[in-house]
């Protein structure tokens, strides 16, 4: 290879070859820093999670809304019924983890799409994560904390108890 | 305007340039000049295949490949230069394999061939599977593989940079026995960016020549819009000389209207062409072979046909091609393409309904004068320095007055390779030569003087008339009176054309600028064409006059060179020298040319 | 210019099915966002839960429920939809197929739906 | 190719030529032509300008658009060359959804309406139907679009069998027109994405047996821009002009992706 530059009896510039570099750095892929295979694994992920969703979220809603009286069954005694029994306790469990997982990673993909600036991202990404977390910890917290048979402050129990709480 | 300095300098990216650029690349320091992005070139729209002596599917050699060349030719081959080519054609084949190219295979493996219009066994004896193919898509797959060894390679392309100049300097050479001569140099190219309208000098010690051709001379044609004979046109207007541009090669099936290419595999499937009144016309032209006879006569019966006033159509120029007596499911089978053509562009169905066809401006035979190593004579003998031409823009000759099927894409490979590997070589050891003063006046001032013009011409006027007299006076037909029709046309829109008008005054993607700047190289290569047509009173290949119907191998078995010469004056033109060169024998006498 | 405006693309089958899965996607979402928190309210008080499950059993809310539902069942079916168009190697051929299947098993399981869920509320309705 | 010159009698056309052949008049109709325009060097506002042309039957979007530069505005600005079909210089948005100009034939369309015609979406516009399509090639070169195979060259040709080259024949008609990506909802949100046609000529050398170079690839395209990206909406099947199935090239390039990191 000899040398790129002119210097012969005019003047010289060394220019590059045209559009090559002149890219509009929009389009220019800063060297990806995130690594491929969580993309990868996100993906996956979404899939996976959506399959199991379909179950849980077909059943819960069969359950609750769909038999018995429908609507109208859903109380305090109704959630403290299902709780009672540790594979509804799972069930919900499984559907708030999967669901809020899955949904944040979809929001995450919308964001990246939508998001113009790097700024307003982090900022959209931030909240994402810290409401995901917030209600994924609040719901496990919910679950497991729950306590069925609540008495008054008489020590009675109260109305809308389950009623195998008057077994106890 | 900006000045870059290169090794080499390839002018176009097609088959051809691209080809010379993988070679140029790897060993000297080039760049690719390109009016359009390199996988736009007109190497893609080719079909049918490329031609090489593989001897895989059955017997054959390049002897006899040389042979057919020849005798397709019409003997006006230089019979050295069509060696070389059968002879490289393998290698030329199996690099490109080597490069990626996905050639369909035989049940083994290998490569596969196929049947081709005038490719031979044993010297005519019967037909040979010679065409190695990717599907009916040769030319794309070639123009993509060349491109992705570009990138491979990293060649530097200039994008959408139209060269307009080809800069000589002139030398006196003192030959032994005391006279001298001019000798041409080559010194760079002038190129103008179409993003932005600025002018770019480009220095070089080798300048390699692979614009494509004429098509656009035509108004029926097969060729792209952009195929407008512009490295034919700047090597003549920088003195160097044209070859055997009379010859013309049209193809019988195009699109009636559209020029748009239906392959010859239709009729080897058994479509027949048909008159107005529903006759099979061919059985007259050609009583055994019909439908099948060589493209040249069978071009010339449809315009014949059509020229007694038996056209189909409104205005009754076209004819038909029947394929309604084949099953529908063979039509398929055979001819995807044709059968989507027909359907897309002229909306008719095949299946049902003829084809209206007309002969379509395909291939220039002639072109800008080299020797077998793709370098550029300036006479009969005298290479220019470092510059270089490869493909349809090159005359070598390989294809004498009439080319073979799928000799092109052998071509652009192997002369495309040739031109390569001597461009580099000349650049490791010779000088820049010196730019001449003032490189861009002429180009500027053109272009300055079409953004100021106020005359009113417009190009499309122009250049359809052009066109259409192209089509009606030089087209399949030629005589001494429709030659000079044509020619007087010609004259008159040249001086129109001082008066063409532009109206984009903008600097960016002026593309009504170039266009009117390509009318020039239009008007420019017509008039060779048609002086040389008038030279050659003798009908041969591609050049058919009416008024010498025979070959006349005593007076014409020589190849035509037209000089730009203001001074010179031949019947009626001004400005055109005609001369004649030698045509190169090795082995092969003239024979009639009958299949 | 990036050109961002102009007219607006007429993508086909794929495009709209995937317009309508990231819109009820997103809608689920925020939907489990207030669901998970209201339905912690049963650790707060089973007034406060009962309260505001009430709002559930009214008739806009019903309608809103029915939405919801459709959203969730267009999202799950479709989801499987690109689920096969993944993994199935004939997917990506019977896309439109599949997605007039999914839309199909919407509609029917949509009217199952709405109607034991109206019939269920009405039976239990006390009126406004 | 068949002989036909020994049958008996000429085979039987099924027309008659001196009703069909003979051919009636071409048709000719008006049609209004709705051009999205824009010049930087004049405004940085992007206008609509409106024509009415008489056009033919046989006429195409891109006849069009070259009665008017030719006619009527030279200043309208637009890519061609081959004018059918295999350059892949003219693709545009014709009625909302990217065609190859040359290829849309003007009777297909709604005539009664005026046809839109815009740039495709997602690249920078240069002046009128013309995109910066430098990006586009960049994400092409990316990929590795070219044969890698290390072994020593054979003498001959590389054996391939027909079944091998059947594999990723589809993927080797592409002409990089950018139909596909431009048509792709996931590029027009911020340009980075790889797009569908990088995918697709990375594809055709990942499922090319005598390439060495595939897990090179799938390495780029699992990249945060790559093939998780596409989220099948299908744009570019339904826009690509040679008919490549392109969403299902991709699913096979995810899916090679996969099966390489398990
Ligand atoms: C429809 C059709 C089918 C064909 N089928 C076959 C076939 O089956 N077999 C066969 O052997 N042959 C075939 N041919 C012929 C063959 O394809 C061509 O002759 C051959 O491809 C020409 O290649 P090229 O490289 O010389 O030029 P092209 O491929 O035409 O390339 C020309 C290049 O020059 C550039 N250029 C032009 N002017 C300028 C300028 N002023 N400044 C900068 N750059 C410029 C262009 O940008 C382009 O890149 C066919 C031709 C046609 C039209
Ligand atoms: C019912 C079963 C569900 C199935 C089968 C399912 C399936 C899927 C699949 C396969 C995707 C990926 C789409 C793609 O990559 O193109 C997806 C995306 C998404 N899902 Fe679900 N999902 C379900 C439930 C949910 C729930 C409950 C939520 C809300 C919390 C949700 C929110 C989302 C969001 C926001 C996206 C992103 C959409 C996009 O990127 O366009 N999904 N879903
Ligand atoms: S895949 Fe189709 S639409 Fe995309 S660039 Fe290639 S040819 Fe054009
Ligand atoms: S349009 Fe885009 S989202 Fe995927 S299917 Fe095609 S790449
Ligand atoms: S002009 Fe070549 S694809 Fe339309």
């Amino acid at each position: 290879m000899t040398t790129t530059k002119s210097d012969a009896l005019l003047p010289a510039q060394g220019i590059e070859a045209p559009r090559s570099g002149r890219i509009d750095p929009k389009y220019l892929r800063s060297g990806s820093s995130k690594s491929g295979s969580f993309e990868m694994a996100a993906w996956v992920f979404m899939r996976v999670s959506g399959a199991a969703l379909v179950v849980l979220i077909f059943v819960h809603l069969t359950v609750n809304l769909l038999v018995g009286e429908g609507i109208h069954q859903i109380d305090f005694g109704f959630v403290a019924g299902k709780w009672a029994n540790p594979v509804w306790q799972f069930w919900d469990l499984a559907m708030l983890w999967l669901a809020m997982l899955h949904g944040g990673n979809g929001m995450r993909t919308i964001i990246n799409d939508y998001a113009e600036k790097d700024s307003t991202r982090m900022w959209l990404k931030s909240i994402l994560y810290l409401s995901v977390i917030v209600i994924i910890v609040l719901g496990t917290m919910v679950i497991f904390t729950f306590e069925p048979c609540l008495l008054d402050s008489s020590g009675q129990l109260l109305e809308s108890s389950p009623s195998f709480c008057q077994n106890v | 305007m900006q000045v870059h300095k290169y090794d080499v300098v390839i002018v176009g990216a097609g088959g051809a340039g691209m080809r010379a650029a993988i070679e140029s690349g790897q060993r000297a320091h080039t760049a690719v000049l390109t009016k359009l992005y390199p996988t736009r070139s007109h190497t893609g729209a080719a079909q049918g295949g490329m031609c090489a002596a593989l001897a895989n599917v059955e017997e054959d050699n390049w002897e006899w490949h040389t042979f057919d060349t020849v005798k397709g030719g019409d003997y006006l081959v230089d019979q050295d230069a069509a060696e070389v080519m059968a002879k490289e054609a393998i290698d030329a084949v199996l690099d490109l394999e080597k490069m990626g190219l996905p050639f369909n295979r035989t049940p083994e493996g290998k490569i596969d061939q196929r049947r081709f219009g005038g490719h031979t066994r044993d010297h005519g004896k019967a037909a040979v599977r010679r065409a190695c193919y990717a599907a009916d898509r040769t030319g794309h797959m070639i123009l993509q593989t060349l491109y992705q060894n570009c990138v491979k390679h990293n060649v530097e392309f200039y994008n959408e940079y139209y060269v307009l100049d080809l800069l000589t300097v002139d030398e006196e050479v003192t030959r032994e026995d005391g006279t001298t001569y001019m000798q041409k140099k080559t010194a760079g190219v002038v190129s103008y960016d179409l993003a932005n309208g600025e002018i770019h000098v480009f220095q070089a010690k080798s300048v390699v020549f692979a614009t494509g051709g004429l098509g656009k001379i035509f108004k029926t044609t097969s060729n792209a819009h952009t195929l407008t004979a512009d490295g034919m046109a700047l090597a003549y207007r920088a003195g160097i000389p044209l070859e055997d541009m009379e010859f013309v090669q049209f193809h019988p099936t195009g699109l009636a209207g559209l020029g748009i290419l239906l392959s010859e595999a239709a009729r080897g499937e058994g479509a027949i062409l048909r008159n107005s009144e529903g006759e099979r016309f061919m059985e007259r032209y050609a009583p055994t072979i019909k439908d099948l006879a060589p493209r040249d006569i069978v071009a010339r019966s449809m315009a014949n046909e059509v020229r007694e006033g038996r056209g189909a159509g409104p205005n009754k120029d076209y004819v038909l091609l029947d394929l309604t007596h084949l099953e529908p499911a063979h039509i398929d089978a055979k001819l995807p393409d044709i059968t989507e053509f027909a359907r897309t562009y002229l909306g008719v169905e095949p299946y049902t309904e003829p084809v209206p066809v007309f002969p379509t401006c395909h291939y220039a035979m002639g072109g800008v004068p080299t020797n077998v190593n793709a370098e550029v004579l300036q006479d009969n003998d005298t290479v220019v320095p470092g510059l270089y031409a490869a493909g349809e823009v090159a005359c070598v000759s390989v294809h004498g007055s009439n080319r073979l099927g799928t000799n092109s894409l052998l071509d652009i490979n192997v002369f495309g390779k040739r031109a390569g590997l001597a461009a580099a070589e000349y650049a490791a050891t010779a000088e820049f030569v010196d730019i001449p003063e003032n490189p861009t006046a002429f180009t500027e001032n053109q272009l300055n003087a079409m953004r100021a013009s106020t005359g009113g011409e417009r190009t499309s006027t122009l250049r359809t008339e052009l066109q259409e007299t192209m089509d009606a006076n030089m087209q399949v037909f030629r005589s001494e009176e429709t030659i000079k029709e044509a020619l007087a046309v010609i004259a008159d829109l040249r001086l129109r054309y001082k008066n063409v008008q532009i109206q984009d005054k903008g600097k960016r993607f002026n593309l009504d600028l170039l266009e009117a700047v390509e009318l020039g190289f239009l008007l420019d290569m017509a008039e060779v064409m048609t002086v040389a047509a008038l030279h050659r009173k003798e009908s041969r290949g591609g050049h058919y006059r009416e008024d010498f119907p025979e070959r006349d191998d005593e007076n014409f078995m020589l190849h035509s060179m037209m000089y730009l010469d203001p001074e010179s004056s031949t019947d009626g033109t001004n400005g055109i020298r005609a001369d004649t060169k030698p045509v190169v024998f090795t082995r092969y006498e003239p024979m009639e040319r009958k299949y | 210019m990036t050109q961002t405006k102009g007219t607006l693309y007429k993508g086909r089958e794929g495009m709209w099915s995937w317009v309508g899965h990231r819109i009820t996607g997103v809608g689920i979402f925020f939907f489990l966002l207030v669901h998970v928190l209201d339905t912690s309210l049963v650790r707060v008080s089973p007034e406060a839960y009962d309260a505001v499950i009430g709002a559930y059993k009214n008739p806009i809310m019903i309608v809103g429920e029915i939405g919801l539902v459709g959203a969730i069942v267009f999202h799950a079916f479709n989801g499987l939809r690109i689920i096969l168009v993944d993994f199935w190697s004939q997917g990506t051929r019977y896309h439109r197929q599949m997605l007039w299947t999914v839309m199909g098993l919407w509609v029917i399981t949509m009217i199952g739906f709405t109607v034991r869920h109206l019939m269920l509320f009405l039976d239990g309705w006390g009126g406004f | 190719m068949s002989t036909p010159t020994k049958e008996a009698a000429e085979p039987a056309s099924k027309i008659d030529m001196k009703e069909s052949g003979g051919g009636g008049e071409i048709p000719s109709f008006d049609v209004t032509l709705q051009v999205r325009r824009y010049d930087p060097e004049f405004s940085d506002e992007a206008r609509w300008d409106e024509w009415t042309v008489t056009m033919y039957g046989t006429d195409r979007v891109l006849d069009a658009l070259h009665k008017v530069k030719w006619e009527i505005d030279g200043s309208l600005t637009f890519r061609r060359s081959c004018a059918h079909g295999v350059c892949g210089s003219d693709a545009m948005r014709i009625n909302g959804r990217n065609r190859l100009a040359c290829k849309v034939l003007l009777k297909d369309l709604d005539t009664s309406k005026p046809v839109l015609v815009e740039p495709i979406k997602g690249l920078p516009v240069e002046k009128d139907l013309i995109v910066d399509m430098e990006p586009f090639f960049q994400s092409y070169r990316e990929i590795m679009p070219f044969m890698v195979n290390n072994s020593p060259a054979p003498t001959g040709e590389r054996i391939q069998s027909p079944e091998e080259r059947e594999r990723f024949d589809d993927t080797t008609k592409c002409i990089l027109c950018a139909a596909c990506t431009s048509s792709c909802p996931v590029f027009w949100t911020d340009g980075q994405y790889f797009g569908p046609a990088a995918i697709v000529n990375a594809h055709r050398f990942i499922f090319d047996s005598r390439d060495d170079a595939g897990d090179m690839r799938l390495e780029i395209l699992n990249d945060k821009e790559g093939v998780w990206r596409c989220r099948t909406t299908f744009n570019c099947t339904d826009a690509c002009p040679r008919g490549i199935e392109v969403t299902k090239a991709i699913q096979e390039v995810k899916r090679a992706v996969l099966t390489r990191s398990m």
